[in-house]
């Protein structure tokens, strides 16, 4: 598999007859991707948000966990531009700083499920049998356990932590993850070219790898961009039973929860947090879907 | 259509009619390459008229199927545009309106209904998920207004005319179970069962055989006769152009670049590309009396630049191929290699019946020999060649490879075996990974096998591999920068031809090639031929070559070998089998191969009809294999009932 | 017409109903609930006084060992049972017996012999002095069944409650009570409406929908934050009113550095009292002025009040060895109230520089944490963010489970591991008698002693929140958090 | 298949054992004393003994298992820890209400998300396209309770068309069913639009437009069926996640069903009813992907005949 790799990474740099005749999958869909505009333009937000996240020791214009009572539940202001929490705390700059965690929650969560789920799901789809029923049952439980049940035995087992907030997250994602993917290798792997890259030898990992995962990315793509939202909401709601981020970290998810008792009342408080988990969420479905067209061959 | 056997004798100087049905003028077609719009079709004219048929024929990528698709506007949907010209259209209704103007969506009634088509590539154009019998039932209820009973009688009906065996069983089966010749057999009964105006047929026959296609070609002209439909016929096999076409109209890199009637064509070609086409079609009993294969007469099309007149000296006779080393040990081993599939019904369908796809077939293929596997469609050819692969597996018997009982490999051992057999698929498009470049997969069984190709010292592994991809395309008429592109870029010739390319990557031992030239104009195919042979010269190559093109097998094969519902029936030295054929089916096959001149064309309508003897059987009701006799030196014949009277 | 309309009172509840068999009940909203129907010989007024109500009145012993009750005549059971001495017998009996295993088996563990006087006079022996008897009583958990209901449902009473009360049991599903009128009620003209239905709405915001939509007339709790969302109707009006839920952090003041009184002073120094109401509860919070609320008994506020003094915080804390302050962790419930009010304390401390880590945890980790421990030394709990509702309205069970020197986890639930021989004396004293003035003696010197000691940072009182239409009338929402019904109107 | 079949449905049985055993196991190692939370704080450490016993929480763990699969065999789950009515009970009452609403949620959202998810494939980089993907997004990234709320405030409050709450007519189902489902509208709506485009290009699509079938057709015939594999996974899992409660719907619109009942349960340690309801969703799960497994045969031949 060594070959492989040396003709992956030496693809990337560019040949210098002017024609490659062997262009790698991965360089193909960098060319591609590049010229979707929508999604090279999410892309950069998310960028610009995480370098957001990252500076925000000095961007922010407050201090995350500076509170002011004389200045409750303000709302939007020219001090203020998101408005200020229960106790006088400014909002864009719990937003600000809420990235670092919600964002790397999120992703990282997401990606580390989403890694295992899609193993899961080649292995047991394209093995079929006993290994399929074995991890597909192992999947019908982790899919029917109660989440906070997991995470009250993840506490319980690891202490609260923000990586354990990710590894209890990507638990949850793990079962979706290897489902839809054994669904999609199970039509996939009887696909005639299958057969044919059988026939010039490629072995059966390397055919998994190669020539049945990429045709499940679409759905795979799909459902890491709409899980990483779900994910952020995910660790706030364990964050209440204490596992992750903790009082006063401004995690996004904690603070739309903790607004919600404002709802009609001081309704910014939940708004903010709310509109920038949005945002996000939309960022990444259409960075998703550029993705997604980058690696479909049908479209130029 | 009520008649099944209609003979009819009929005029064949039939003179065009004077209101035409379709117009096509000027018309352009682009598709957007890497760097801005490619032409790919420009400016093309012709005209068809009410029970015409016009032949297409031309270079494999010259743009046929581009032109066939965009005639009914369905090249919208592949990415590609009409940048120009006119389709005038004169539908049932007496209105004549322009079908390059309007978008795609606008012409749906008029698909099916007014024009008709069957699609270049029968493996990919089913719809995997619904039964052979719904698929045609749909296109009869939606044309011609019947219910879904009726329409289903009606599917079986058609599915009779194209001599399917079994067809009320089929109607109940999924596309992939279907042999190829099966699959294309059932896109024509589609096409035809909407009993089009117009009807366009893009390579119907490349995966039939003979006999059937016969049938076929009878069929479509009762039907013309019948309903005085246009049909635009795009074919590579000139001797189906000479049987059934009134005018042809010759395409070369996109252009159309001579028209005339059939007749003048054939006797007076203008345009060197024409003249070259015709000289390079192979005619049966070329090689009759010599013993062993010998190469295509090297024809130097690429002079023919723009037009430009090139009467090229005479060629060279072509080289015998001696080359079977008859002392060694066989390379391939077949004995009693038995394939089964089990019939079921419905999801939760039980055992019905079983497909006896492969029964008992016994073959040895040499050093450096080729052995050709012909037989009707259906008859188990590709199955065997998949069974051999491993894709599939045996109900019985045993494969040796190289000595080795191939069973007894473990999966690392059977990966290594590939590095020495490749398998060229019947269906090229299908066995191309979508999702890569085709240079990807030309060059995976070099990276798989970590083969390094000889190549210029100083270069890097992976330049290496690149060069040898280039020099790859280059050989089967391709060009390096192809390499970039994806398999649905490519017309159906160049598919295959990159299949080619890919099993000659790693310098095999042996090839199974499944009809693995059956999509190429004669020219390219005399190309690929006289490469394969080439190698073979050189490298002591073998080949199993599955085809039912009975002129390039008379000119590639050592041995032939003769399937039949799943036996082979009989095998033996080409010469032999061509020239002392001994079962009647081989008999059969020699003496319903098209002519390639249009002044001997047989006007004989008649259709076969009755029972056409079926591979799928009952539970427990094993079929009778009779031994093969030897009736000659290494001519050996199966005598019994199956398949003809003895 | 509308004047016989029939009067359906719906009242929101925040959460399920657990059970309505009394005696097994443990969270106030089961016993509002089962008060709907049942009563004990005693019971509270709407300002938490003792009253009697199956019992007319009583006799006490000196030693507070053998109390004698005279009930009520001519009350009868929903099912048509009578109420006699009997009836008080076959409960009282049923709930001091452990092999029971009622979780109010410790109202009356102290009940040695019930013995049936006559059939309208019953007379309690106790196996020990127990002067809060009547007030034991008075709790929810000691209201009569009706001993042919008890014979007849057996473990299964809890789902078919038959008492004496204003209503009769119609229906219990999963989160919606029904009850109605009971027409022979002994207490003449009421009730007044024709039905009551309890349903559990958790989430706030629904319930005051329903409050504003009319779907029910009275809404409880409700939360500070939106007060204002009731106040701007014109149909509803608040209730607002102080409760007996005290807020207060428990100190570990076995260990350091919570083992120096100083510290622990300058912690409740270090908070601003009005703040905590401003931004915990909106305002709608009193000041803890003592150990315990002011309206349980024998309150007294304490002179000596922590006011918000940073200098004076710094000053303890610097010499109490902690110039620069230290840190600590804080756990506490996960609820949205909880985590803000532990934000609170931990924004206040760290500004005498003492950093609190925050851990809200899930109710199980939480008793885990506080409850496993066997022995004093193990615990692991520095500090907890707590709250207290004595239900029994007495200074007893305001101070005993919670700062009594005996009542270390797991015996109760003294998680400041305080203990305090004057207090211990104090509380020991005031449990021993009935007489109320040496009662009153016992727990003023025992709240002086907690206060100077502040085992807790006192952090204030709730108040009872809860919105209604203002066509609703005599229905009452009590200090203890539990709603009596039984006068309620529909204009 | 059907041999296929009959073995799943056999193998259901054992593998509730395992997974009993590992819940079992689980469930009583969760930090938390049932006796502890069941007898409230203000219990006497006699009392919490007096609970114990009467939760059978002193009995070694052999013995609780014992009697928790004994009564599990016999469909019957014991008592609730904390209500003392029989588990079946507790949960066969918020059964039905969240089967219901689940069923409701489901039709209505994958009806809706196909036709998004469609209209977007099909209007692929215009603005329906976009309009579609804005409202999917919409329905990930929007938190439920927020816009529960807001349907209650516009449709109870100010218009006064609905209940607040509750669970009974038909128009209780109204808001929750829409909270439900948006978000599995949104899920549907993104996988369809993705497996469309996939399938859309095919040559079998092509041939069934050049055989005349009308637009109509060709997207929900002939695209649709190959593009179901991803739709079906997907609606399998939401399906089987919903069945197993949703706690904010259930808090917001007071609906009576199994999500809250868990949580409940969980808050409480309440043992009995956890286990029981684990083993509930796990059953449920095996089925739905069972299901899953038979739709799988039916949308692609070529899985049925292996
Ligand atoms: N989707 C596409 N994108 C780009 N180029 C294409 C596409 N489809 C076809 N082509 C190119 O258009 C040219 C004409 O293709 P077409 O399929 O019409 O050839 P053909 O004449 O039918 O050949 P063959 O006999 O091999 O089938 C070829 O060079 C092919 O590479
Ligand atoms: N997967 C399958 N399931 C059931 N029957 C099958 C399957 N594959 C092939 N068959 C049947 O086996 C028989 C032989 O098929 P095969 O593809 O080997 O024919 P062939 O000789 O290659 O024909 P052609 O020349 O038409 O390609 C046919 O009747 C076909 O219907
Ligand atoms: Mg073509
Ligand atoms: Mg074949």
């Amino acid at each position: 598999m060594t070959t492989t790799d040396a003709i992956g990474v030496a693809a990337a740099t560019p040949s210098d007859t002017g024609h490659e005749a062997v262009r790698s999958p991965l360089r193909e869909f960098w060319r591609k991707f590049r010229r979707n505009r929508t999604a090279m333009a999410a892309g950069i937000c998310l960028l610009a948000l995480t370098l957001a996240a990252a500076a925000a020791p000095w961007i922010a214009p407050y201090d995350p966990a500076g509170f002011d009572y004389d200045r409750i539940l303000e709302g939007p202001s020219a001090d203020h531009w998101a408005g200020t929490d229960a106790y006088g705390r400014d909002i864009f700059s719990r937003i600000l700083w809420g990235a670092r965690i919600s964002l790397s929650v999120g992703l990282l969560s997401v990606l580390l499920g989403g890694v295992a789920g899609v193993a899961l799901g080649l292995v047991a789809g394209f093995r079929g049998g006993w290994v399929d029923s074995l991890i597909m049952r192992i999947c019908d439980v982790l899919l029917a356990f109660p989440g906070i049940l997991l995470a009250i035995g993840i506490v319980a087992i690891l202490g609260p932590g923000i990586e354990n907030v990710i590894y209890a997250v990507a638990i949850f994602s793990v079962p979706v993850f290897a489902r839809l993917v054994r669904g999609s290798t199970l039509s996939l792997k009887r696909a005639v070219y299958v057969d044919a890259a059988r026939a010039i030898g490629v072995r059966d990992r390397l055919l998994m790898v190669r020539h049945i995962l990429p045709g499940t990315l679409p759905s795979v793509i799909v459902y890491v961009s709409m899980r990483i939202g779900t994910s952020i909401l995910t660790a706030a709601s364990l964050s209440f039973i204490g596992l992750g981020a903790q009082p006063p970290s401004p995690e996004w998810g904690a603070m739309l929860a903790d607004g919600r008792s404002y709802i009609g009342v001081a309704s910014h408080v939940t708004f903010y947090p709310g509109l920038a988990i949005f945002l996000t969420v939309l960022a990444f479905n259409l960075l998703g879907d550029g993705l997604r067209d980058a690696l479909d061959p049908k479209l130029r | 259509m009520s008649g099944a056997v209609a003979a009819k004798a009929v005029d064949t100087t039939r003179a065009p009619l004077p209101v035409p049905l379709l117009s096509v003028e000027g018309l352009s077609v682009a598709f957007d390459g890497e760097h801005g719009p490619v032409r790919v079709v420009d400016d093309i004219s012709f005209t068809v008229a009410p029970g015409e048929t016009v032949a297409i024929v031309g270079e494999s990528g010259s743009g046929k199927s581009v032109t066939s698709l965009s005639l009914m506007r369905l090249v919208d949907y592949a990415g590609g545009r009409i940048v120009g010209g006119s389709i005038r259209f004169k539908g049932r209704d007496g209105r004549e309106r322009d079908l390059a103007s309007p978008p795609a969506e606008a012409l749906t009634d008029m698909r099916g209904n007014d024009i008709a088509m069957v699609f270049q590539e029968p493996m990919t154009s089913l719809n995997p998920v619904f039964t052979i019998g719904d698929q045609i039932a749909e296109a009869v209820m939606l044309h011609q207004g019947l219910d879904r009973k009726a329409a289903r009688a009606e599917a079986l009906r058609m599915l009779e005319k194209v001599r399917i065996p079994e067809p009320a069983r089929l109607l109940d089966r999924h596309p992939h179970q279907l042999s190829g010749g099966m699959r294309q057999r059932v896109m024509i009964a589609m096409a035809l069962s909407c009993r089009p105006s117009l009807l366009i047929a893009d390579e119907p026959t490349t995966a039939l055989d003979v006999t059937i296609q016969a049938q076929i070609l009878r069929l479509i002209r009762l039907l013309q006769d019948e309903m005085g439909m246009g049909v635009i016929f795009i074919t590579h096999d000139m001797g189906v152009v000479a049987e059934v076409a009134d005018r042809v109209v010759v395409m070369w890199r996109g252009r159309k670049v001579e028209e005339g009637t059939v007749e003048r064509i054939f006797q007076a070609p203008q345009h060197p590309y024409t003249k070259a086409l015709l000289s390079a079609v192979p005619k049966l009993g070329a090689l009759r009396g010599q013993d062993l294969p010998m190469r295509f007469p090297l024809l130097v099309v690429d002079g023919a630049k723009d037009g430009a007149k090139n009467d090229a000296a005479p060629p060279a006779p072509p080289p015998v191929q001696d080359t079977v080393r008859a002392a060694d040990a066989p390379l391939l081993e077949v004995r009693d290699l038995t394939t089964r599939f089990d019939v079921r019904k419905g999801i939760f369908g039980s055992l019905k019946a079983r497909v006896h796809a492969v029964e008992k077939v016994s073959f040895a293929v040499r050093p450096g020999e080729t052995l050709a596997l012909v037989g009707e469609s259906g008859c188990g050819k590709s199955t065997t060649g998949r069974t051999i692969m491993g894709l599939q597996s045996a109900t019985s018997g045993s494969i040796r490879f190289d000595g080795v009982d191939t069973a007894t490999l473990d999966s690392n051992g059977q990966a290594k075996l590939k590095e020495k057999i490749q398998y060229i698929f019947q269906d090229p498009f299908a066995s191309l990974n979508p999702r890569m470049t085709v240079g990807f997969s030309v060059a995976e069984p070099m990276l798989v096998h970590d083969y390094v190709p000889t190549a210029k010292p100083g270069l890097s592994r992976r330049r290496a591999v690149e060069e040898r991809v280039a020099e790859l395309l280059t050989q089967v008429g391709l060009k390096p920068e192809h390499a970039r592109r994806y398999p649905h870029e490519f017309s159906g010739g160049q598919r295959q031809r990159i299949c080619i390319a890919r099993a000659l990557a790693c310098d095999p031992k042996l090839i199974i090639a499944d009809e693995a030239v059956a999509a190429l104009d004669v020219s390219i195919q005399a190309q690929i031929v006289n490469l394969l042979m080439e190698l073979q010269a050189k490298r002591g190559l073998s080949y199993l070559f599955i085809s039912h093109d009975m002129a390039v097998v008379e000119r590639v094969s050592h041995r032939v070998a003769v399937m039949y519902l799943g036996q082979i029936v009989e095998l033996g030295p080409r010469r032999a089998v061509f020239e002392n054929p001994q079962h009647p089916y081989t008999r059969r096959l020699m003496a319903a191969v098209p002519i390639a001149d249009p002044s001997r064309r047989t006007r004989d309508l008649r259709l076969l009809t009755g029972e056409i003897a079926s591979p799928i059987r009952n539970i427990g009701d094993e079929p009778a294999v009779q031994p093969l006799v030897p009736v000659g030196d290494g001519h050996f014949v199966a005598r019994h009932a199956v398949g003809g009277d003895f | 017409g509308p004047a016989f309309a029939a009067k359906n009172l719906v009242v929101g509840i925040p959460d399920n109903i657990t059970t309505l068999d009394p005696a097994d009940i443990n969270d106030t909203l089961s016993q509002s609930a089962s008060r709907t129907m049942m009563q004990g010989l005693f019971g509270f007024d709407k300002e938490m006084k003792l009253v009697p109500l199956l019992a007319e009145s009583f006799t006490v012993n000196d030693a507070a060992t053998e109390y004698t009750y005279r009930l009520r005549k001519g009350v009868t059971f929903h099912d048509g049972t009578p109420f006699n001495a009997q009836a008080v017998k076959t409960n009282f009996d049923r709930l001091s017996n452990p092999a029971n295993r009622l979780k109010r088996q410790s109202l009356l563990a102290m009940l040695a012999e019930t013995v049936v006087v006559d059939d309208h006079t019953i007379t309690l022996k106790l196996s020990q002095p127990f002067g809060a008897l009547n007030n034991n009583l008075a709790h929810p958990g000691a209201m009569i069944h009706s001993p042919k209901a008890l014979e007849t449902y057996g473990k299964e009473i809890g789902r078919h409650p038959v008492g004496t009360g204003p209503y009769k049991f119609v229906s219990w599903e999963a989160d919606t009570l029904k009850v109605e009128k009971n027409a022979n009620y002994w207490k003449p003209g009421l009730p007044k409406v024709d039905s009551v239905t309890l349903r559990s709405v958790p989430e706030n915001g629904s319930r005051i929908a329903m409050l504003q939509t009319n779907e029910a007339q009275f809404i409880y709790p409700l939360p500070p934050e939106m007060v204002k969302m009731v106040e701007a109707n014109q149909a509803l009006e608040i209730i607002n009113a102080p409760s007996i839920i005290a807020r207060y952090v428990a100190m570990n003041t076995m260990k350091k550095p919570f083992s120096d009184p100083r510290v622990r002073q300058a912690l409740n120094y270090a908070i601003d009292k009005n703040a905590y109401a401003k931004v915990v509860y909106r305002g709608f919070a009193g000041p803890l002025d003592s150990p315990i609320p002011s309206k349980l008994g024998f309150h007294v506020a304490q002179p000596d009040q922590y006011t918000y003094d940073l200098a004076k915080a710094k000053a303890l804390l610097a010499e109490a060895g902690y110039p620069n302050g230290f840190e600590a962790e804080m756990i506490g419930r996960n609820s949205t109230n909880f985590i803000r009010g532990m934000q609170f304390v931990q924004q206040q401390l760290a500004q005498i520089g003492v950093k609190l880590t925050v851990t809200p945890l899930e109710s199980g980790v939480e008793a885990a944490r506080v409850w496993s421990v066997e022995k004093p030394e193990d615990a692991t709990v520095q500090m907890q963010y707590s709250g207290w509702s004595a239900s029994t309205g007495d200074a007893d069970w305001g101070l005993r489970p919670l700062l009594w020197g005996k009542g270390f986890p797991p015996k109760f639930f003294n998680v400041a591991y305080y203990k305090n021989d004057t207090v211990d004396t104090a509380i020991e004293t005031g449990i021993g008698t009935a007489d109320n003035a040496k009662r009153a003696e016992a727990y003023r010197i025992a709240q002086e002693q907690i206060w100077k000691d502040a085992p807790w940072i006192f952090l204030g009182v709730e108040n009872l929140l809860a919105g209604k239409s203002k066509k609703l009338t005599g229905f009452h929402y009590v200090a203890d958090g539990g709603l009596q019904m039984e006068e309620a109107d529909l204009q | 298949m059907l041999n296929y079949l009959v073995g799943r449905v056999a193998g259901i049985l054992p593998v509730l054992l395992v997974i009993s055993v590992f819940v079992f196991g689980f469930v009583h190692l969760l930090p938390g004393d049932p006796a502890r939370l069941i007898a409230g704080p203000d219990a006497t450490q006699r009392d919490v003994e007096l609970v114990r016993q009467d939760l059978g929480l002193d009995q070694p763990l052999w013995v609780q298992y014992g009697r928790f699969i004994g009564n599990a065999v016999q469909g019957e789950f014991g008592l609730s820890m904390k209500s003392k009515r029989p588990v079946s009970q507790e949960i066969g009452e918020r059964f039905l209400p969240t089967l219901y609403l689940t069923i409701v949620a489901m039709v209505w959202a994958t009806m809706a998300g196909l036709l998004i998810g469609v209209a977007s494939a099909t209007k692929r980089g215009r603005w329906q396209d976009h309009a579609g993907m804005l409202v999917a997004v919409s329905g990930i990234a929007f938190p439920s309770f927020w816009l529960g709320l807001l349907m209650i405030d516009l449709f109870s409050v100010k218009l006064g068309w609905l209940p607040t709450s509750g669970y009974g007519t038909w128009q209780h189902f109204v808001m929750p069913s829409l909270t439900l489902g948006l978000g599995v509208a949104a899920v549907m709506a993104r996988f369809t639009r993705s497996a469309f485009i996939e399938i859309a290009r095919e040559d079998y699509v092509r041939t069934a437009r050049a055989k005349g079938v009308p637009s109509r057709l060709v997207v929900w015939k002939h695209t649709l069926r190959n593009a179901l594999i991803p739709i079906i996974t997907m609606v399998g899992l939401q399906f089987g996640f919903l069945l197993g409660g949703s706690i904010v719907v259930e808090t917001v619109f007071s609906w009576p069903g199994l999500g809250r009942l868990l949580v409940d349960s969980v808050n409480y340690r309440d043992y009995t009813v956890i286990q029981a309801e684990i083993l509930l969703f796990s059953l449920e799960f095996i089925i739905i992907n069972l299901l899953v497994d038979v739709l799988y045969a039916y949308a692609n031949p070529e899985i049925r005949y292996s």
